[in-house]
This record gives structure tokens, sequence and C-alpha cells, in this order.
């Protein structure tokens, strides 16, 4: 018992346990793992007085999001740098508030693990569950998907360490899956959608007849349904929501029945693969030249990267979408991060590496402004925390669902780049108050900050 | 194997026994004596024995089993949100419905052999993965895979406290060493079984069957009702291995179903030696191992791993051994099936049989090396 | 009426994709009796064949852009550009067509090194220790592609002049909006050539006819004198040029990525049983049968009756035609059903 | 090895390559998989000579004439096969052929899915070439008859013939016939019986494999017996068909 939770408080509280159940335990356990467990103090993996700590990132290193993985493993280790205080500190000097000094976290160096989540929830889980028995890290982040980020948060939720989501784009991880140990930085379907009303009412007008492509899980389905909600109350008609199976390679079957469909804005609610495919094939059935009920018909990718984009090629230009961060912002700490990860590694950091080098930051600023590494404590911290200086203005970890409220960008394909890594054209910046939302309307529960 | 002792079941069941509950202590020197690790040992070691005793048995190559795996899991899972965290109940319930699914997958199935047998499996898992990931969403909670809430009815369990409940086995919290120990103890037991197959009269119709199909049929021996059964059986080990792994770890997702998880089963056997008692664990042993060890594996921990070689030479060394590590641990993967196809036709255990059977022939003669050869022959 | 014939047009698209696959698959299974799990890997090959002469054809003068000094931003232009004007420009839209060109001889020999290498010495052993190490080989395969490409898709466009539709539905009398691409219309037809060549190849040669009677009777083509083995091996490389040119022709419709080839191999073994083992003709009509009857279900009016049948329906379709039928459409007993 | 050595074991007089015999093996030894079929046979044949190889089933005759077609199973694990000076047992099958060696198997094996023609043209791919085709429909004027007809749909008297045909198509040292007249009507055994007879007066060196032993007997000049995968008698036709313990004790006649 003692030795998975490394707590001693948790025996009383569960109140099941017997005695003879701990004395098998007990006999059966090597002593090796005893040792230090009932020395530490009540809180998984506390550090204790070790001269180090360690973080998890675990990251799709193998499967279709392999790249942005090696994009996100690039930006931990920039942030792990700056921590130590190597480097040039990146956004070390435009974080405000900070308390980080550079010297580590609390005087202790920060190491890191890595794993390969496989963009597969059990591998994930496996892979993070290693980090937190073996490698005994005092923090999780990373992931490309929602159904990673949902099945490791909840992971971590019941292990007691704190879990700082990756790329996840769902309502449901900050909604109805949402955990006290878990935080986003990220952006959701919600936001995508309130960012994108205004503009597409601007670029499209309000008598429009939109088409909706779906991947046919949970993220497409909140996806379709927030940019549903916010077309229809611009006025548009939804002419079809059709779901796609994941992973279909080919969507010709899907695309045809938009020609004649009489509507004239296609939604793809796809990502990665998928939407590089529809995308690319919907452009070759000359969607975007024609023209529908006398007006441009148009397509919309409501979730982008840049990653996404190169693999779209031309397709992707003049097509809006919303991101999160893109590496073309102008504000300081952008600017500085962007310095820093160019002068590392020679390209642009995406914004997968944006959103991973900020929420290790963020973690660790937290703990150095709690004052310990108690995982309750560093929650309590992060709850409410505003800051500044990372990109997208001033930003906030809501309390109530932990989910991160900043501007979001609204970008275009890029029709003339001028140079190879100009892909992505940001076509507004959506203040933070147009996408906010009130927390309850996604339901669920944070659960306990004591596990 | 040609040890006399091992000849001897009891001996062979206190050795496996004594090696399965002793194994955080000789695991934790390769950095795979942690309990989720331990777990996943265990766990698809239960999945590959039943696999075996399917495919090793009769040599009917099933390219869906994983569908039980998740059948088993769904099932647990299930269990503890409707009625008790007591593992006992999700344990028997999935095995009993990963039953029932086989019977109606294998009756369907086995109505075909050879290669059209496995793409009849291999589609019914297929769309029983692509209904749970989508359309079955409210069944499976899709992608998310399902999981408990708070809000669970639990009927035998009394109200919870605070946070969600752990799975236990009459209080006995099933997560960690505790967790791993009663996985070991279901291994134990499902290889037993499987040992027992093996020496049964049941399992000799099964190897006469693989030997020779058809001139079984010309006998008047009607071969389904065998093949059925062990395909059940295995489907069965197949629905516990899925249970434990929602009782380690309360939470079924839909890629458990995917044909990459029955691939994974097919491989795990080959690669330790289909038809064998042991080389089913040893394959899963492996793959289980690479997937958490070798992935994880940086260039950071390489070095502190090669530390010990002049400094230009551990970066040489760091910079070619990175390259099969970390993200590019599948290559490592490829090359390993390749190498023990190539060169161990019969498995890794082939390769231990070989070996023993080189070292027996060193140390029985000097000089007379038909010794060596000839064990090899029998 | 028009969406319908949109869908089997769509389905004959999808059906030659599968057919062209399938059909090299098919001449292994046929000839070597060797299940050939890295054969999605040849497909993947042939369209990474094609991004490589893109890669090649757009080796380009690089001007660093002065304004961003910490990585390395560049505008660039080809040299074939600088060098040739507009005629570099059409050659560099052309390279999809044009890497045919190359991947034929590439996968060929990849086929034959392939073959002499490694798939000779499993002709004996036993199909599940093929599966695996030949899975070995299509897994060694794409880590080698991520390694130098990376895992995300690259887009290889279609020349200029095909990227539009075609406006079939004006030519055939259907009303204006029945358009369909012009790239997939030469796929399809392309798909019909290969498809027509290979069987031509097989029906009116003397090499084809050693190779029908190989496929048959291996042991007793080789009573007659004939090395059926130094021919299988030429068979396996011609299978891999088939993929290789299923691959080539597919890229600018499906962006490759290192990972393509894993996606369509459990769809192209389906398709070759139901075709049932060893036939050519049945891998064919298997491939089309499931490319439109896989269009149809997606249709929203038949996903209404059904929900998700567009999720499921190849693989009922083949449960349903393995049960009917215990050698799939066209298969021969005996193949492969030990 | 020789754990079935029985009274009748005739050594072998002759090495293989130390005697100018046209045809010879010697001690060959052939597995199918783990079960031993072939146990050490030896034996010669003359130019021109037919000679008949007898025994029960399952002694081990079928598999005698595979090892020295060189297909593939059983596989030679020991011994010696000669034919006129070249040594076929360092050969693929291919190659045997190519040597002079046809092998006309018991179920005649006739290629599906192709015409007689296709199956007769099949025959003169590979070197050295035999009767013209023209020849051979003159020679066997059913085939002629047929000759577009699918070939598996001919009758099984047809398919032998074909079979022949096919063999005499090449130009062969060494004809090995396995089982000709197996589940053939008596009329048409005669009709392959007077074919087999016209090969032997063309003096191609034969050895035949038969159930039928009177009907090889008549054919053949000498016969062989084999038991367990052993000669057990190796001696002149007539000899056979006079010692009658002999064909009770091996051959059940």
């Amino acid at each position: 018992m003692s030795d998975d939770k490394s707590k001693t408080s948790e025996l009383s509280r569960r109140g099941f346990i017997k005695v003879g159940a701990a004395a098998l335990t007990a006999a059966n356990m090597p002593m090796f793992f005893v040792k230090d467990a009932w020395a530490a103090k009540d809180f998984r993996n506390n550090p204790g007085n070790a001269g180090s700590v360690k973080f998890g990132f675990n990251v799709p290193q193998t499967g279709a999001y392999a790249d942005e993985g090696a994009d996100e493993l690039r930006a931990y280790k920039l942030a792990v740098k700056h921590i130590n205080g190597e480097g040039d500190g990146g956004m070390l000097n435009t974080m405000k508030p900070l308390t980080l000094k550079g010297n580590g976290i609390l005087g202790k160096k920060l190491e890191y693990v890595t794993g390969d989540t496989q963009t597969k929830s059990d591998a994930a889980r496996a892979s993070a569950k290693r980090m937190i028995e073996k490698d005994g890290v005092v923090m999780i982040t990373g992931g490309s998907s929602s159904g990673v980020a949902v099945a490791v948060q909840g992971l971590c939720q019941e292990m007691g360490v704190i879990f700082m989501a990756g790329l996840t784009h769902s309502n449901d991880t900050t909604g109805k899956d949402k955990r006290r140990y878990g935080f986003r930085h990220f952006f959701n379907a919600y936001m995508s959608g309130k960012a994108l009303g205004p503009v597409l009412k601007e670029e499209m007008g309000t008598d429009r007849k939109a088409y909706h492509l779906t991947a046919d899980y949970t993220w497409g389905w909140t996806q379709e349904e927030s940019i549903k909600n916010t077309t229809e109350a611009l006025g548009w008609q939804t002419t079809a929501a059709v779901k796609t199976p994941v992973g279909a390679g080919d969507f010709s079957q899907y695309i045809t029945p938009v020609l004649n469909s009489g509507a004239d804005v296609l939604i793809l609610n796809h990502y990665g693969k998928d939407m590089i495919n529809s995308l690319t094939q919907a452009v070759q059935f000359g969607l975007r030249d024609k023209q529908v009920n006398g007006k441009n018909f148009e397509i919309v990718v409501p979730l982008f990267s840049r990653l996404m984009a190169q693999g779209a090629g031309e397709n992707i230009k003049g097509i809006l979408g919303t991101t999160n961060w893109n590496w073309s912002l102008q504000d300081e700490g952008s600017k500085a991060f962007v310095k820093s990860f160019g002068q590392e590694y020679g390209f642009p950091p995406s914004m997968a590496a944006h959103t991973c080098y900020v929420q290790a930051l963020l973690y660790a600023n937290a703990v150095e402004q709690a004052g310990t590494f108690y995982p309750p404590e560093v929650i309590k911290t992060l709850e409410g925390f505003k800051f500044d200086g990372m990109g997208n203005g001033p930003t906030e970890y809501r309390a109530e669902d932990h989910q991160c409220f900043k501007d979001v960008l609204v970008v275009r394909g890029n029709q003339n780049p001028t140079s190879q890594f100009d892909l992505l054209q940001v076509q507004k910046i959506v203040p933070r108050s147009e996408v906010e939302y009130d927390a309850k309307i996604f339901g669920g529960e944070l659960g306990p900050y004591e596990v | 194997m040609n040890m006399p002792l091992l000849k001897n079941d009891w001996v062979i069941m206190a050795i496996f026994t004594v090696a399965v509950l002793t194994a955080p202590l000789w695991l934790t020197p390769v950095g795979a004596g942690y309990p989720d690790l331990m777990q996943k040992f265990a766990i698809f070691g239960i999945f590959a024995i039943g696999f075996n005793l399917l495919f090793g048995l009769t040599g009917y190559l099933s390219f869906g089993h994983a569908v039980f795996l998740g059948v088993g899991s769904y099932t647990a899972v299930w269990s503890f949100k409707l009625l008790t965290m007591n593992v006992l109940p999700a344990v028997i319930f999935s095995i009993l419905l990963a039953g029932v699914f086989a019977v109606v997958i294998g009756y369907l199935s086995l109505r075909r052999s050879g290669i059209y047998f496995s793409i009849l499996t291999l589609a019914f898992a297929q769309m029983s993965y692509n209904l749970a990931y989508s359309v079955l969403t409210p069944l499976t909670n899709g992608e998310t895979g399902l999981q408990l809430t708070m809000d669970d009815p639990r009927v035998l369990d009394g109200p919870v406290g605070q946070g969600l409940p752990s799975t236990q086995l009459f209080g006995i919290e099933m997560s960690g060493y505790n967790g791993f120990y009663f996985c070991a103890v279901m291994l134990i037991l499902g290889f037993f079984i499987s040992l027992r197959i093996f020496r049964s009269p049941f399992g000799l119709k099964l190897l006469a069957i693989k030997s020779n199909q058809t001139r079984m049929k010309y006998t008047g021996f009607n071969t389904r009702p065998y093949l059925l059964t062990a395909f059940v059986i295995s489907g069965m080990y197949a629905g516990l291995a899925g249970s434990l792994m929602a009782v380690t770890d309360p939470l079924a997702g839909a890629e458990r179903m995917q044909w990459t998880a029955s691939g994974e089963v097919v491989l795990m056997t080959i690669l330790g030696g289909a038809g064998t008692l042991f080389g089913p664990l040893f394959g899963a042993g492996i793959i289980k191992y690479f997937e958490n060890i070798f992935s994880a594996m940086n260039d950071g921990r390489l070095h502190e791993i090669f530390a010990f070689l002049p400094d230009w030479l551990e970066n040489i060394v760091v910079a070619i051994t990175g390259e099969f590590v970390g993200e590019g641990w599948h290559l490592t993967l490829g090359l390993l099936f390749m190498i023990v196809v190539i060169f161990l036709p019969g498995g890794v255990v082939e390769g231990i049989r070989r070996a023993s059977a080189y070292v027996k022939g060193i140390f029985q003669s000097s000089g007379d090396k038909d010794v060596a050869l000839s064990a090899e022959k029998e | 009426m028009d969406a319908i014939f949109l869908q089997i047009l769509n389905g004959l698209d999808k059906g030659g994709a599968y057919a062209l696959i399938a059909l090299g698959l098919t001449l292994v299974f046929g000839t070597l009796g060797v299940v050939n799990f890295a054969h999605g890997a040849l497909f993947m090959l042939g369209a990474f064949c094609a991004i490589t002469l893109e890669k090649i054809l757009t080796i380009s003068m690089k001007v660093k852009d002065e304004s961003i000094t910490f990585f390395d931003a560049y505008k660039e232009q080809p040299y074939l550009e600088i060098w040739f004007g507009d005629f570099g420009t059409t050659i560099i839209d052309w390279s999809v067509p044009i890497s045919i060109l190359l991947a034929i001889p590439v996968m060929l020999l990849i086929g034959l090194v392939m073959e002499r290498g490694l798939i000779k010495h499993f002709y004996k052993r036993p199909h599940a220790e093929q599966i695996l190490v030949t899975f070995g080989l299509a897994i060694v395969l794409q880590e080698i592609v991520k390694s130098f490409f990376g895992a995300n898709p690259i887009p290889s466009p279609a020349p200029e002049i095909f990227s539009g539709s075609a406006p079939i539905g004006v030519l055939l009398g259907l009303g204006e909006s029945v358009v369909y691409p012009w790239w997939r219309l030469i796929y399809l037809l392309f798909s019909g050539i290969i498809i027509f060549a290979v069987f031509a190849f097989l029906q009116f040669t003397t090499f084809g006819m050693v190779v029908r009677a190989g496929m048959h009777d291996r042991e007793t083509v080789g009573l007659l004198g004939i090395n059926v083995e130094h021919r299988f091996t030429i068979v396996f490389g011609i299978a891999a040029v088939v993929a290789g040119l299923a691959g080539v022709m597919y890229a600018p419709i499906l962006p490759p990525d290192y990972h393509m080839g894993m996606d369509f191999l459990v769809l192209s073994f389906v398709v070759v049983v139901v075709g049932g083992m060893g036939s050519l003709g049945g891998a064919v009509a298997a491939g089309f049968l499931l490319g439109i009857l896989q269009s149809f279900a997606s249709m929203n009016e038949v996903k209404a009756i059904i929900p998700g049948i567009d999720q499921i329906i190849i693989y009922l379709v083949a449960v349903v035609i393995i049960l009917v039928r215990p050698r799939g459409l066209m298969g021969r007993k005996g193949v492969m059903e030990d | 090895m020789s754990k079935y050595s029985t009274t009748h074991r005739v050594t072998p007089v002759t090495r293989a390559g130390s005697d100018p015999a046209f045809f010879s093996c010697w001690d060959i030894h052939s597995y199918y998989g783990e079960s031993y079929i072939v146990q050490g046979v030896s034996f010669d044949v003359r130019e021109g000579e037919v000679l008949a190889l007898l025994g029960r089933n399952g002694a081990g005759k079928t598999s005698t004439l595979r090892s020295i077609a060189r297909v593939d199973s059983p596989q030679v694990t020991h011994g010696e096969i000669w034919l006129d000076h070249k040594p076929l047992h360092s050969m693929k099958s291919h190659e045997a052929a190519q040597n002079g060696v046809a092998l006309v198997p018991e179920d005649r094996r006739i290629i599906a899915g192709m015409t007689v023609e296709e199956n007769l043209i099949l025959s003169q791919i590979a070197p050295p070439i035999g009767w013209s085709i023209e020849r051979i429909y003159d020679h066997f004027p059913r085939l002629a008859e047929r000759r577009a007809q699918e070939a598996t749909t001919l009758s099984g008297g047809e398919q032998q013939m074909l079979a022949v045909a096919r063999a005499l198509a090449r130009d062969i040292k060494l004809l090995l016939l396995d089982e000709p007249y197996e589940g053939l009507a008596p009329v048409i055994v005669h009709e392959i019986e007077r074919i087999v007879d016209g090969i032997k007066k063309l003096g191609i060196t034969t050895i035949i494999v038969e159930q039928n032993a009177v009907a090889a007997l008549r054919l053949a000049d000498r016969a062989i017996i084999l038991d367990m995968g052993q000669v057990v008698f190796d001696g002149l036709a007539q000899e056979v068909l006079d010692n009658e313990d002999l064909r009770q004790q091996y051959l059940a006649i």
C-alpha cells in the first residue's frame, strides 16, 4: 500500500485496509522499496532532500504525431535549460510575475525523463506510470491528442502527480473530464468557435450554408458542436454534418455529396493526417473554385497547426482557422521564446512547442512560488494564477476548471510566404474576453486536492 | 528444454511460481522492477499464453484476438461502475463475457481455415474497434475511454468519500505491487491451466489437428468442437487479461481492440516461440520491455550509460545508439523481429534450447562435438 | 442520380487503388506462397520515390531572409527554374508523373534485393514466421523513411493542368454539378492500364505463361526444366513495381507519410482474401467491389438508416463473402487454407 | 541405419561413378520432414533398359523417383545419383530436367487453366527440346483433336497421354514413370501400355513404378523390390514372376 502511494495518511482515510493485507504486502515487498517510502514526507515522489527533481515529458515519438512530439521535446529541453539557468533564459526574461531564480526549482537542479505516448491512451498511461513509479517524477506533461490527455490526466489525479496537458483541444479536457491535478494551456474547441465567429461573419457574411465533415470521435463532436453553435448564432444554416471515420485516408465519398448539397461553406472538423487528407482532396474536387448561391465556396478548418499546414502544402493557402500561438507574434514573450528556440535548433517553434515550453515554466514557477512540491499547494498556486509575457497577452489559469484563458489567434494560410516557415498569417487576435465562458456549461468535477 | 528435471510438471510449476513472485527482485537491475511494467508483463503474459493455446496447439492464427481483450476491459470497468470496486466480480464477468463473444466469433470464423480464418477474426475485431471508437460511444466512451466517475451507481458499495474509489480485493487496493501480485497469481493459475491443457488428451487432439486436419476429417473425427473449445478458452484468457488491465488501471479504451493490438500478441507468441510453454511469456516480456524501457531512453540517459567510455568514443556510441532508442525504438523492434526469425526459427525458446544444447556439448565431451550436434537434432 | 453516379466513380477510384495493391500482393502469394506484410511498405516507398524526385528537382538556391537572425529562414528558388526558366517550372510541376521513370527501376531493384536477400529464405518456413520477418522488414523500412523525411505527411501535388475537376456531367449530359477531379480520373485510367498490362503480360507472353503455370504447380514446372525460382524473383520485382507505381500516382491524392503502407496493409489483405487466395482476377474484382460498397455506405442516406455502416462495411462484406463462399470470390482450393 | 535390414537385402555391387553404368544411384537417404522414407537405396540402370520399381504402399517407390528427379521433397540427405556421368545429386529439379530426367508423376500434374497445347509448349521452354509438337500430335492424334481444350478437362487416359507427351517433348535420357496405369479403366490401360511399349522401343531408359506389378513386369527387363525404404531384391523381371515367395512377401500378389 504505502509503497505505491508513499503516504501514510491514506491508510486511515480509506479505512478499509485490513491488517492482514498490509502484512502480506509488506512480506512481498522487496526491501529496497520500503526504504524511501517511509522516510518520505506525505506525498508521492517527494524529492525531500535530493539535489534534483525530475519532470516527465510524455510525447508521441512514434505514429502520426511524431514530428509534433519531437518539437514538444525540443521545447521541453529548452525549458529545462532555462529553468536551470543555462542558455539565454528565454521567457524567464519576460514572464511576469516571476518567482523562478534560474537555479533550478527551489534550488534543486531540474532533470527530465522522456516517454512515448504513441498517441494511444494505454501506451501513454503506461509511460506515465513508469515515470511516476520508476523515475519518481514530480510532474508530467505532454501529449498530442485529447484522448491521451484525458487518460493521462485521470491517471495523474489518481496517483497524485500534477499533469500539464500538451496539445488537447477537446472541451472535455477541462469540461466533463476535468481533474484537480490537470491544467491546460491550450485553447479548446469552444474558444475556436467563439474566435472564428466574428471573422467568419466579416469574411463570409451571415447568409451561409455550412456543411460539416467531422471526425467521428469525441474531439470531432465537441468541435462540430462548438462551431455549429457559433455559426448558427450568426444566422448560418447547417446543411449537413457528416461523421467520417478516423484515418479514412480517402475522403472522396464524403466530399462528392458536398458538391450538390447547396452548401457554400465546408467546415472540416478534422485534425492531423485526416485534416491534411480531407483538405487536399476537397481542393482537388474543385471546391475552392466553386460558386454556390452566387458566393465563392469557402473551406474552414477550425483547428490549424503549422505542421498540418506543411502537410497540406499549397492547399492551405487562404484557408481560415484558429491556432493557439504562432511564432510570428510580436509580443516580448513570443519574441524571446522564438529567439532562443531558433538559436538552439535553427528553425522556429510550433504551437505545440510553445504550449509545452510554457507549461513546464508555469509549473516550475508555481512550485517556486508555493515554496514546496506538495501538489495541493502547487495546485492552489496555479489555480487562478494570472500572468503575462508568455505570448497571447495577459493570461489566467481559471480556478474553476483549470482552463487557461488568453487571446486566441485566427489565422489564414499564407498566400505569399516570405520564407519556408512563413505558412500562417495571423488574421486577427481575438481578445480573451470574447472567448470566455462559464465553467459550468461543460459540467464535470475537479475532484479532491488530496489523493 | 530436455533436462529431465523439467519433465516433471510440479517442478516446472514450482520454479515458475518462485520466478514470478520474486520478479521485483530480479527485474530491478534491468530497470523493469516497477509495478506498472511488471503488471504488464503478467497481463500480456496471460494474453499470450491464451493465444498460444489456440495458435500454438491448433495452428489457427487468429488476427483479431484483441477484441476479447477489449471486451474484458469494458466489462470490468462497467462492473466497477455499476456494481462494486471489488475486482472479483469484474474478473469473473469479463471472462464470461469474453467467452460469450468467443463462442459467437469462433463459431462463425472456425467454419473456415487458414488465412480465411485469420481474416474473419480480423474483420470481427476491426468492426468491434471501429464501432467502439465511434458509434458505440455511449457504451465505451469512444476515444477517451471508459472511465470511473463520481456519479457511478456502484450499487454494492456504499457511498464513497472524496475522489474516485480504487479497485480493491476485499479491501486490498489493487494498484502498485498489490496489483502486480494479483496479476502474478492469475498468471501462475493461467500458466498451470495451460500446462495441464498441453499435457491433456485434449491438448494432444489439438496438436493432431494442427499436424493433419484433413486426415482427421477423413477418419470421421469432427474437429470443430475441439477447435471451438480451444478458441473459447483462449478468448477467455484474453478476457482475463483485459479485465486485469482494468483492475490495475480502471480505464478501457477502444484501441485495445485495434488490429495492431491483435498483431502484437501474434508477434509476441511467434517471437517467443509458438507452441512452446514458455515462449509466449518471453515474447510478451521482450515486446513490453522494449515499449517501456527502450522508448524511454534519450540522449541524456545514454550519456549516463556510456559515461565510462572516453569522451570522443562516448559521443560516437551515443550518436549511433541514439538512433535505436527513444523515437527509434520501433526500428530496434523491427530489426529484432527479423533477426530472431532469420537466426532463430522457432523463436527465443529455440534460441535458449540451442544455447543450452551447445553449453551441454561443451561440458559433456571435450573433443566429441557430435554430442552437441545430436542434442540439437533431437 | 448524379450522387449515385459520383459515388460509383469514387468507388471505382478507390477500388483502383485497392486492386493495384492487392494485385501485387496476390502475385507474391500465388507464386512464392509468401505472406508479405512488407507489401504496404513497398506502396509507401513508391510514394516516396515521387517525394524524392520532387526534392531533387527542387534543389534550390536559398536567399537568406536577413530580417530574421536566429534561425535559418530563407526564400528559395529551384535551380531548375533559374537555369531553364518556365521549362524548369514545368518539369517541377510534372514531378509526380515523371517520378514513374524513377520508381520503375528503383522499385524493381528493391523488389529483387528483397526477394534474393530475405524472402527467398522463407519459402518453406511457416506462414507465421514469414509474417514476423516481413512485418519486421516493414517496420524497418518505414522507420528509415521516417528518419529521412519525418513523420508528417508531405504534399506532392499533381501537375497544374490536372488540378481542377473535369466537367464530366456536361460531357455525359448529366448536368453541370457532376464534376470529378482530373487527377482521380487519371488514377482510375492508370490503374486500369496497369491491371491490364499485368494481365496481358501473364496471358500473352511465354514468361507470363510460365508464371501462371508456376502459380498452379511450381514443382511440375520445375520438372519441365524451367528455373521457376529465378522467374518468381522477377515476379516479386514486378509486384514491387506495381505497388510502387500505385504509390507514386496516389501521392497527389494522399500526401505520403512514412506510415501510409501500414494503413493500407490490413485493407489490402482483406481485399486479397475476399477475392480468393491465389486469384489475380479475384483480387481485382474484390478491390473494385469493396471500393464501390464503401462509397455507397458512406452516403448520408445510407448512414441515416444504419449509423456507422461506413466504418465497418468492408469488414462486414468480407465476413459475409468468406462465410458464403469458402474461398472468397475466386479462390482456389488448397491455397493458404492450412 | 540398418535397423530394418532384412534377409533379402542386396549389397550394392557397384559404387556410383566408379562404374560406367548409364544411371546409378548409390546409398540415397531421403526425408519428408521428420519421417525417414528412403533408407539407403542403391541400384544401376543400363542404357535403354526398363526397370520396374516394385513394392507395397509406403515402401518408398515414389519417394525414390522423386529423389532422383530432385524435387524439393523428399529431401535427400545422403547419397549419390549419376546419370550419364552427370551428378544429379548436386542439382535442383530444373537442372536435372535439363540434363535429361523426366518425371511423369503419379497424379499426372497437368497444369490447370491451360490448354493441351500450352501444356506442351511449356515443356519446350527449357532445353533440351525433344519431339516437335507436330510430331507429338502425329503420335497422339487424340491430343491433336483436343489441342485447344483446357487440359484438366481431359479424361484420365488422355491426361496420362499428355503427361507422357510432355516428357517426350523434351530430349530425355531417363524417363521416370510413376503409376502410369493408376485409376484408369482396363481398356485405357492397354492403350497406355502400348504407348509405354513404344517408348521402350525408342530405347529410352525408363524406371517404372507400378502397383500393378504384373503389368510392369511384362514391360520391364529388370525389377527392384523395395521394402520399408530399402532394396530387398534386385534381379531380372522374370525372376520376380517366377518367385512366388518373393511376390507374396513383398508385393502381396
